[in-house]
């Protein structure tokens, strides 16, 4: 056995203030990092330097897309159904009879793209635990899909693959899938979009919270070990700190087991059903580190941790990769003393591993002031002092510079006029069978057939149909319906006017099927944010949705943020992926896409114009 | 008295809330099994669902064959006494279980397949198939990545000798099933597994039809003409 | 600790649809010369202590009764 | 005709869920002191002619591109 590296202390910290640190590689900007400092009035811990790492990394801390995402708030029109809006973990939504509906898109493009399979499986795994986190049983799936082009040897590799891990996923959990999106275009090749929505179902008295009240109460990691899943950067730290080869190559890649997420659903609705937990956080991207500053945070603000007491898988983990792995299937909850039998009861029934690893604590008037206090062990040592709030809430927010690109001008001058037209009847004959059989237009069903529509038995609509529908509550007659719609294309033309499209096909798909649409969500998919063209495209197009939320009295109600979808310096087209959410009163009386077999002289009629 | 009809759930069950569904609508009373029991709770017949029972990590059903709940259900079901359906994962675990013949390999195109499927049924002398009419065609679902039936050529011809083929699909197998069987009992009669699912077959809201209610209401005609089935399993 | 190697292969009667659909890609991708595949399991199963006869036998139940259905495949056991 | 053997296994840092299933289930089972199961994949790849050195290195090309995802997967070849 190696012999175990000393951990980088608190104290060490104190005694070694100019000790250099590998920030930079972790992504962490010179002012950031001093920042940082002056936050804890001392250099971080190499623990620390983790938690910030990640909580104030683009994909945790929104930090180039907090000033635009703001509209969705400021400018969201009065809506008597939205019981929880943006913020939390997804926003949730009254149907009526006493049920709510939360719903949530997550991306995991760059994932997918280095290894299908896996990373469209844990990005339907990882939306599923957003999902469950807030109290709803997950009652369906949905995935809207960008490939390159169809024979390019690139999307043979990632089209499959995605598919497979969605399908596996997905239909192992027993979700139906109701719906998605298959599209092509250049722009994707090595940067596929996999976007994946997960909608639940719960009765409003059982919305949970992320959050940790109560000084005393028992902070529980449960679902699986803890291993070196997703650290690759967390490396830099590790050999900084000490020469040891069998760090420097940690995988990148998260490999699901979408059984075990299945007995950690049934478990975490038990736990809910008897009332065992007070605040409950799944563990996304930043695991370990984004759970407890946000359970920390939502609460007392302190919170005391001793990290070897994280069940791991491979026991040679440093405390900082267990701060920043990414294993899947992982969930925190916080636990009444007096509970905690009771809940580790029904961990044991489910057969889900449980470990207390904490306890929440009181804070003085003057730690309450700073932000929290945040403390954890290993070994006994201290190599985590911080107040929670300035990792999760307080990160960095940057007015990020944007222009229109000088060619947007000449994109918008070419127009579709100057293209030649069908010259008779047999070119425009060929030209639409042309158009009918592209691969983003044809028959999906070699995709569709794949995934499980019909598991749980609710499903009303599903694939071929505009909108996936669902009955809600056994045997009742209430649905919803939802769609997700997007096109770079349009989007890249005119990022105002396209999100609006998008927005506005996917509100008409919901209409179509008979729901009223309540809510929206959305997965905006972009390029580098430090490219001030990107940025002008992501400014007009969440302003563009924004607007047109307010018109139709649609809220915003959650959504995810992508950035950096480029290869080399090329960025995707603009991607706003928009899913709407509605309700319907009689699942029976939904219209169907389809003209009625026996529907003969019937009269067909064109609405709009 | 309302005919009690277990189901059971292993860990990562899907089907079973939907199998409890087609039991209610066919007019009997489902009773949640639990895999860790050792106890049929007196129940007159057991529905294995679909799902994924331990994650179908090393072969559908291997594990869940060795649930506690099974070790009841095994010699029931082999004497005879007991009826049991089991639908795709749970036709897989009375195949390892030895109780039906054959196993379930994946399917041909490596693909999971998901589609409303037409389904011929080919015997109606068991406990599940009974009021159906020989050579019927049905519409129910296919939902599974490994129902490709298999057997050596001397248990198919035995199969089809002695009337346990009791489905197949129309048309070409769609998973590769060798003689396009979806369906076989045991030689009592009283077992049934089945690669399709008529439980979501029950609805005209969600299903492809209500074909698949009958696979329901046969088990409770065949309870009601054998009586003595019902005590022997209390 | 020592690894005992469980292999679990199909039966050759048994179609094998993954090895024939490799041997279709390897064809494609212009691969030469390969006349058949097929795919089978291996399982390394780590046993405490040594790999005595005792704890062979314990797998090879193992194998028989968990690892391989032996209506449709062969196993081999053999410590690595 | 020769047979070349491909085993492949996932990396020892990445997660084996199949192989977690498959120990738990042999303690339910009673099988004792195993301490780890992993699982992978056996190919027997059936080659024309003799295994020598040039069609052992072409197995292995067909490993690395097609049997094997070496994003997350160690593999060996050996002649059998
Ligand atoms: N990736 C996917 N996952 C699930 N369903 C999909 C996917 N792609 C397409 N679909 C479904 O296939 C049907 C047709 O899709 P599409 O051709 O995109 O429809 P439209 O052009 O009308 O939006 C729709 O019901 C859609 O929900």
């Amino acid at each position: 056995m190696p012999e175990q590296p000393q951990p980088d202390t608190v104290a060490a910290a104190q005694r070694t203030p100019d000790t250099s640190q590998p920030y930079a590689e972790l992504g962490v900007a010179d002012d950031e990092y001093a920042r940082i400092r002056s936050i804890l009035g001392r250099r971080p811990t190499s623990a620390e330097l983790a938690i910030y790492s990640v909580m104030w990394s683009e994909h945790c801390s929104y930090k180039s897309s907090k000033v635009h995402l703001r509209q969705f708030g400021e400018k969201a029109p009065h809506s008597d159904a939205l019981l929880v809006g943006m913020g939390e973990n997804a926003g949730v939504v009254d149907v009526g009879d006493g049920r709510a509906v939360t719903f949530k898109i997550e991306s995991h493009n760059h994932p997918s793209y280095v290894e299908p399979h896996q990373g469209a499986a844990t990005g339907v795994g990882g939306i599923v635990r957003d999902i469950l986190t807030m109290g709803a049983r997950p009652v369906a799936v949905m995935d809207a899909l960008r490939f390159g082009p169809l024979e390019a040897s690139d999307t043979r590799r990632v089209l499959p693959g995605v598919v497979s891990g969605i399908s596996s996923y997905g239909n192992c959990l027993g979700l139906p899938n109701i719906g998605g999106e298959l599209g092509f275009d250049a722009g994707y090749a090595r940067n596929p979009l996999v976007n994946a929505l997960c909608v639940g179902v719960m009765r409003h008295e059982d919305i949970q919270l992320a959050q940790a009240p109560g000084p005393g109460n028992k902070v529980v990691l449960f679902g699986a070990t803890t291993g070196p899943d997703g650290i690759g950067g967390a490396s830099v730290l590790a050999s900084a700190a000490f020469d040891d080869e069998s760090h420097a190559k940690r995988p990148s890649v998260q490999v699901g087991d979408p059984f075990l997420e299945k007995l950690l659903v049934e478990c975490s609705l038990e736990l809910f059903r008897d009332k065992l937990v007070v605040g409950i956080q799944d563990l996304g991207a930043a695991g370990v580190s984004c759970a407890t500053t946000e359970l920390a945070a939502g609460g007392t603000g302190g919170m005391r941790i001793e990290l070897d007491r994280v069940p791991l898988r491979d026991s040679t983990l440093t405390p900082e990769e267990i701060l920043m792995s990414e294993s899947q299937e992982r969930m925190m909850a916080v636990v009444e003393p007096g509970r905690l039998d009771a809940f580790m009861d029904t961990c044991r029934k489910w057969d889900v591993q449980a470990s207390v690893i904490g306890e929440v604590t009181d804070v003085t008037p003057d730690e309450a002031e700073r932000g929290g206090r945040l403390v954890m062990t290993w070994n006994g040592e201290t190599v985590v002092d911080l107040p929670p709030r300035t990792a999760s809430d307080e990160g960095p927010v940057y007015e990020r510079p944007y222009a229109r690109p000088a060619e947007q001008d000449a994109l918008q001058a070419d127009t579709p006029d100057t293209l030649e037209r069908p010259a008779d009847d047999e070119e425009l004959r060929a030209q639409l069978l042309d158009v009918l059989a592209a691969p983003g237009v044809c028959d999906p069903s070699w995709v569709t057939e794949q995934y499980d529509s019909y598991v749980r038995g609710d499903t009303v609509l599903s694939a071929p149909h505009d909108a996936g529908m669902i009955r809600v509550g056994e045997d009742g007659e209430r649905g919803i319906a939802l769609a997700t719609d997007g096109n770079g294309r349009y989007t890249r033309l005119d990022p105002y006017t396209g999100t609006q499209a998008a927005f506005a096909e996917a509100y008409r798909n919901v209409a179509a099927s008979g729901a009223r649409p309540l809510a929206v969500t959305n997965c905006l998919n972009f390029g580098s944010p430090e490219d001030p063209g990107v940025m002008w495209q992501f400014a007009e197009s969440t302003r563009g949705l924004a607007d047109a939320c307010q018109k139709l009295g649609t809220p915003v109600t959650g959504g995810n943020v992508s950035f950096y979808n480029q290869t080399g310096d090329t960025a995707i087209n603009p991607t706003p992926v928009i899913g709407v959410l509605g309700v319907i009163d009689d699942v029976h009386s939904r219209p169907t896409t389809a003209f009625p077999r026996n529907g003969e002289g019937s009269r067909i009629v064109l609405l709009g114009s | 008295m309302t005919a009690r009809v277990g189901v059971v759930t292993f860990p990562g069950s899907l089907d079973d809330r939907d199998a409890a569904r087609a039991v209610r609508l066919a007019g009997a009373h489902p009773v949640p099994l639990w895999h860790a029991d050792r106890d049929l709770q007196g129940v007159d017949a057991v529905v294995l669902p679909g799902g994924f029972s331990y994650g179908d990590y090393l072969r559908c059903g291997a594990i869940a064959r060795f649930a506690p709940v099974m070790n009841e259900l095994v010699p029931a079901a082999r004497s005879g006494a007991l009826p049991v359906l089991g639908i795709c994962n749970g036709f897989q675990v009375l195949c390892e279980s030895h109780l039906l013949p054959g196993a379930l390999t994946r399917n041909r195109s490596l693909r999971f397949i998901n589609r409303a499927q037409a389904v011929r049924i080919e015997s109606t002398a068991t406990a599940w198939t009974n009021r159906y009419t020989e050579g019927e065609q049905i519409r129910i679902v296919l939902k599974s990545g490994e129902g490709n039936f298999v057997a050596d050529e001397a248990t198919l011809d035995e199969l089809e000798r002695s009337g346990r083929v009791i489905a197949r699909y129309v048309g070409d197998a769609p998973n590769g099933a060798r003689r396009g069987i979806a369906g076989v009992s045991n030689e009592h009669g009283n077992v049934v597994g089945l690669m399709p699912h008529p439980e979501y077959a029950v609805e005209d809201l969600t299903g492809p039809s209500t074909d698949g209610l009958d696979f329901f209401t046969s088990l409770l005609a065949h309870l009601a003409s054998s009586p003595a089935t019902v005590t022997a399993t209390g | 600790m020592a690894r005992v190697v469980v292999d679990v292969m199909l039966k050759p009667e048994i179609l094998d649809p993954q090895g024939q659909a490799i041997a279709g890609a390897c064809e494609r991708l212009g691969f030469s010369g390969i006349s058949e595949v097929r795919q089978g399991k291996r399982f390394e199963v780590e046993v405490e202590g040594e790999a005595d006869e005792a704890k062979v036998d314990e797998v090879r139940r193992m194998a028989e009764t968990l690892l391989a259905n032996p209506v449709i495949e062969d196993f081999s056991v053999r410590v690595e």
